[in-house]
């Protein structure tokens, strides 16, 4: 088997290597591109239960490094997504994660129940970190309470495992984490964005109309490590780790801090065809820095020596 | 479209602060309807970290090449005014949809106006509505002497009338000071330039057809990040057009602007 | 006067633009390159009870668009600073902000006591938010219980105006600001560092001896602005504003956040000049935006037009 | 020290990834001590932030020229690789405090013990030593024969052995090696290469005297950040001294390596 494959709770991945949900729609334009057969997954838009026009424009603004946006969720809405965006998805070979969103917990909880019975979708992300919207999105992710009870109630009516998608703007993620856990989660996937802001120098006000966005790409990626790190040695889960990756050497770098997947956002955009250029290249990064199996560097920072002794070739 | 490392063919100043770039590349033989525009990455390292749209100014697939003309402005575009002969830039392109050339018939006169730096793609479409046998008038407008440019291509089209806000070349004022009285008559109107402007040519009293070119501060370029969008003007609560990809031209009144 | 001068509680800026601490020594090695006069002020580098070696090297690592530290407060100790670090500052007509930093609230407390006394020191700056050390830092920056006690005890014994250095390692900033503002703070400064890693690509273990460190440099500017903006409009105290700053256009957007003056910390590694630069671009950035005195850019994003009219020329 | 704006005059690979590189400026005149540094910003973006610091390798005060020797490894000297003769680079410098060639007399034999990049601030030193009198044994390890450079140059000024750790050229082994078998009497001994090899160089066994330059990473380059400390060893908890003000270069025993 390849030195990439990776299984994960309802996915059976042939590389750990996928487009970030809201950074490749779902995917129709991409696939212009190349094959996305080649993906270990996509990570699709956020879906809620209505059609969402999201916020005014503009939306996005660049920072050093980095990129704010403040998308707020626009979708076509659950029943679309169902007829039309996972249908095309079907022609190629790729499991998809149906990231989940919403306004109220009923929201969630029927986005799970129906999306999670396409065929093709093989596990949720629960989106409890969007930024960019007033209700729902971040709020179920910065008090532990609320994010355990709304994974305990996804979980209920998912028919696939659930990963729940935590924000990087809490005092102590772990305790989140702990919380989700306890709410049933499979895994999780982190980091969401960073909330940030950026103004105009000739108009004194915010360059985004929602006057704050979320942060992400390159320059958030200290801080992804640190609070995947800490989450992967308090929590028994696995984690698909994201938030700056541009490179083969960044996905290694994210499974030494603990995760057993990533998923690449922001740099979709600079570079569209860096999915698979980092699937190419992976293979051989992996045998140069003497692994046999990539699965080899989840935790490699904090786990001890002798068991990792064991996986070295 | 495609991804392709372009090659510098020539990048020299035309006006104060506005170059005239030529790339080469196979991109220049997809480059179908005047209006599209190319998604640039002006650096190979972080800074900056967004691609830069740029519209398509002129197309010669004969030679494999497409001209861009930009104002320098920020960090990106900075960057791309001091690229040299031979350099190689990574161009994503040719993205959207743009001016529909189709809708104007031999014989039709066709208005374009543009407005500072949204004049550089009525060139290409001016060339190619003269190629069809149409007539050209062009309404371009600029904010000083010194920043007018491509004033003699346009007069070889047809008919050119220039305005500068600051009244140091041409006609004092806006685009439409000259619309106003000029007096013109046209089958279909063209534009391309700041949102003041687009708006005054919006309600189509110049031209029983109209198609106008958005601009948005975009991400993908490709229609998947949804930066772009801007509502549809038809009622249906939530409709919405990208800028990427269903534009950057639409039918006067299709979005709201 | 100057369109540059600002009043903040205990000084008087002849310009708003000084080096942060921790990046600026106590001054020593930057004299030897420019004039410490031009300086708005000086933070000097944290100061505790005892000297402190802090933690074990590497102590610095580069991440895209800034940069970790995890220096851990070395500093020569409270009663060297006093006879030998401040009293060389003298020579220079420049006001001094002591940073504060200590294990415990008697640390804090008796550093406090005894540095607001040194006749240069115009202000504190108390470290809730060092994020590392293991003990105190930013223990007392993520509580707002903690962070307003400290801040009363300090208050109580400082001869000197009093600000606070908050952490953006936390949910909700506002309240903590809240909170010292209520321990009776005479100011706020803001950001200190967010708390990042990197991993060795090779070694599979963490860059910094210390694990994590804190990040700063461009990468967090936006960070540091969006709490700006929120605690500058729910608070009413001053912020000295930091976080990536690199350039007047920079300085501007700080204000236009909220910020009555600002700090400019990693740059100095990067440009040791940053700050006369800065300080000399400054008059005519203003100039050229349209503003008679750069205060009338503080908070100007969010205060109504009918006020900021009143300041226009 | 200052801050200059320093002209590359040649850049060029003198070992397998290896670079010599030539830069003129004031600065030169100020390089007092061999086995001071420059600290140099190697773009001018964002991307490498910090500068990054490289020992001095040849200081020629009459053309205001000095020479650093660097191994292309990750990003900045990556870049730094490609820096072409007249563009500027922004060089803080000299920095630090070298090896005191005061400390040999005249008649006196000098051992230059060298590892892979530590060799460049070497050779200014054995010139500088030759110059005042002072005979120069150099003994350099390296990894293998592809990254062997100046072995010409230091055998001018003096004996001079080399190994390589996979024996593809000279001894094989490291320089240890060499100087357990060669038997070499010293009555000074300066030094520059990796920890490990610092390290067994320490014990004094080699010659009364040592100098060894060490390395660290580091962030402002000249004392104010406390990035590169290191402890002393001198029993007084807490003390410490700066790689960078306060070394490179410490006295064998002044600090824990
Ligand atoms: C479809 C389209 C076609 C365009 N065609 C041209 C053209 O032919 N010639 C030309 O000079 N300019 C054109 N522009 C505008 C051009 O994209 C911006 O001037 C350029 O992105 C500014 O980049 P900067 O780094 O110099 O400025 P900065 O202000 O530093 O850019 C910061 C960020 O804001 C974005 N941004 C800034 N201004 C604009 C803008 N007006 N529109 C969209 N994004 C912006 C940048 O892309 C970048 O992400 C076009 C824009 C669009 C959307
Ligand atoms: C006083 C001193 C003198 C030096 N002299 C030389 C010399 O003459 N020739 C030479 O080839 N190298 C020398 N080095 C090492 C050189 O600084 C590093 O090789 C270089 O910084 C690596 O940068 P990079 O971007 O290529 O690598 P990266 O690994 O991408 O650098 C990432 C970060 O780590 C730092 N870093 C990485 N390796 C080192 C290292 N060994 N020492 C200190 N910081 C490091 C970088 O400065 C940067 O901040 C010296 C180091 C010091 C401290
Ligand atoms: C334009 C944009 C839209 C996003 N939309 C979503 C979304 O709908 N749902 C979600 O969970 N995350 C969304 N994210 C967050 C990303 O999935 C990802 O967590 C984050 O961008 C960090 O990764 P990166 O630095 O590689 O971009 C979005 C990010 C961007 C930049
Ligand atoms: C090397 C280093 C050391 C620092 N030491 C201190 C310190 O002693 N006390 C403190 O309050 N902040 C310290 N800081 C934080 C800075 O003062 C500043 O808040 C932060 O770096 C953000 O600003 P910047 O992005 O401009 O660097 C330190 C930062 C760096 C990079
Ligand atoms: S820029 Fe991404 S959808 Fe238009
Ligand atoms: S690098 Fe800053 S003190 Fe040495």
């Amino acid at each position: 088997m390849s030195l990439l494959h990776i299984d994960l709770p309802g996915l059976s991945l042939k590389n750990p290597v996928m487009p970030a949900s809201g950074c490749f729609g779902f995917g129709k334009e991409f696939s212009q591109l190349f094959d996305l057969s080649v993906l270990g997954a996509i990570m699709v838009k956020a879906t809620t239960p209505e059609p969402r026009f999201g916020n005014p424009t503009p939306r996005v603004a660049e920072t050093p490094g980095g990129m704010l946006n403040a998308i707020g969720l626009q979708n076509p809405g659950l029943e679309k997504v169902m007829a039309e965006e996972l249908p095309r998805l079907e022609n190629y070979d790729v499991p998809i994660i149906a990231n989940v969103a919403g306004s109220t917990e009923e929201d969630y909880v029927h986005v799970a129940q129906e999306i999670s019975k396409a065929p093709n979708v093989h596990a949720l992300e629960l989106n409890i970190s969007c930024p960019n919207v007033k209700t729902g999105g971040i709020a179920f992710g910065t008090d532990p309470e609320m994010a355990r009870r709304l994974t305990r109630k996804v979980k209920e009516v998912s028919q696939v495992p659930v990963y729940v998608k935590l924000s990087p703007n809490v005092t102590n993620i772990v305790s989140i984490a702990k919380a989700v856990q306890e709410g049933g989660a499979d895994g999780l996937t982190m980091i969401n964005t960073l909330l940030g802001m950026r103004l105009d120098l000739q108009t004194a006000k915010p360059i985004l109309a929602n006057v704050t966005g979320g942060l992400s790409g390159a320059a958030v990626k200290p801080v992804a490590l640190r609070m995947i790190y800490e989450v992967s040695q308090q929590v028994d889960l696995p984690i698909i780790g994201m938030g700056g990756i541009q490179s083969a050497q960044d996905v290694i770098e994210f499974f030494y801090a603990g995760a057993s997947a990533v998923a690449v956002g922001t740099q979709n955009f600079i570079d569209p065809f860096v999915c698979p250029a980092i699937i190419e290249e992976l293979p051989e990064l992996v045998a140069e820095l003497g692994y046999s199996h990539i699965s080899e560097c989840t935790g490699r920072s904090w786990k001890r020596n002798e068991k990792l002794a064991y996986h070295r070739a | 479209m495609r991804k392709e490392m372009c090659t510098v063919v020539q990048n020299k100043e035309i006006a104060h602060s506005v170059y005239e770039l030529t790339l080469s590349g196979q991109m220049a033989g997809e480059m179908d309807e005047p209006g599209q525009f190319v998604h640039i990455r002006v650096s190979d390292n972080l800074d900056p970290l967004l691609r830069r749209p740029i519209s398509i100014a002129a197309i010669n697939k004969d030679k494999q090449e497409y001209t861009i003309i930009f104002r320098k402005q920020g960090r990106g575009t900075s960057l791309l005014a001091e690229k040299r002969p031979g350099e190689k830039v990574d161009v994503l392109g040719p993205l959207g949809n743009g001016f529909p050339t189709g809708e104007a018939r031999s014989g039709d006169t066709a208005l374009l106006v543009g407005g500072g730096i949204g004049v550089p793609p009525l060139y290409e479409l001016a060339k190619q509505l003269v190629d069809r046998g149409i007539k050209v008038i062009s309404v371009l407008g600029f904010q000083t002497a010194s920043a007018v440019f491509y004033e003699e291509e346009f007069s070889r089209m047809g008919e050119t009338y220039i305005a500068t806000a600051d009244g140091t070349y041409g006609r004092k004022g806006f685009v439409t000071s000259i619309l106003d009285e000029a007096d013109i008559q046209a089958d279909i109107l063209y534009s391309c330039g700041p949102t003041p402007m687009l708006r005054a040519l919006e309600a189509g009293m110049f031209a029983p057809k109209s198609f106008l070119s958005l601009e948005e501060r975009m991400s993908c370029g490709i229609g998947a990040c949804f930066a772009c969008v801007c509502p549809t003007k038809n009622g249906h609560e939530g409709d919405y057009r990208k800028v990427c990809s269903d534009g950057p031209v639409f039918r006067a009144g299709e979005v709201a602007i």
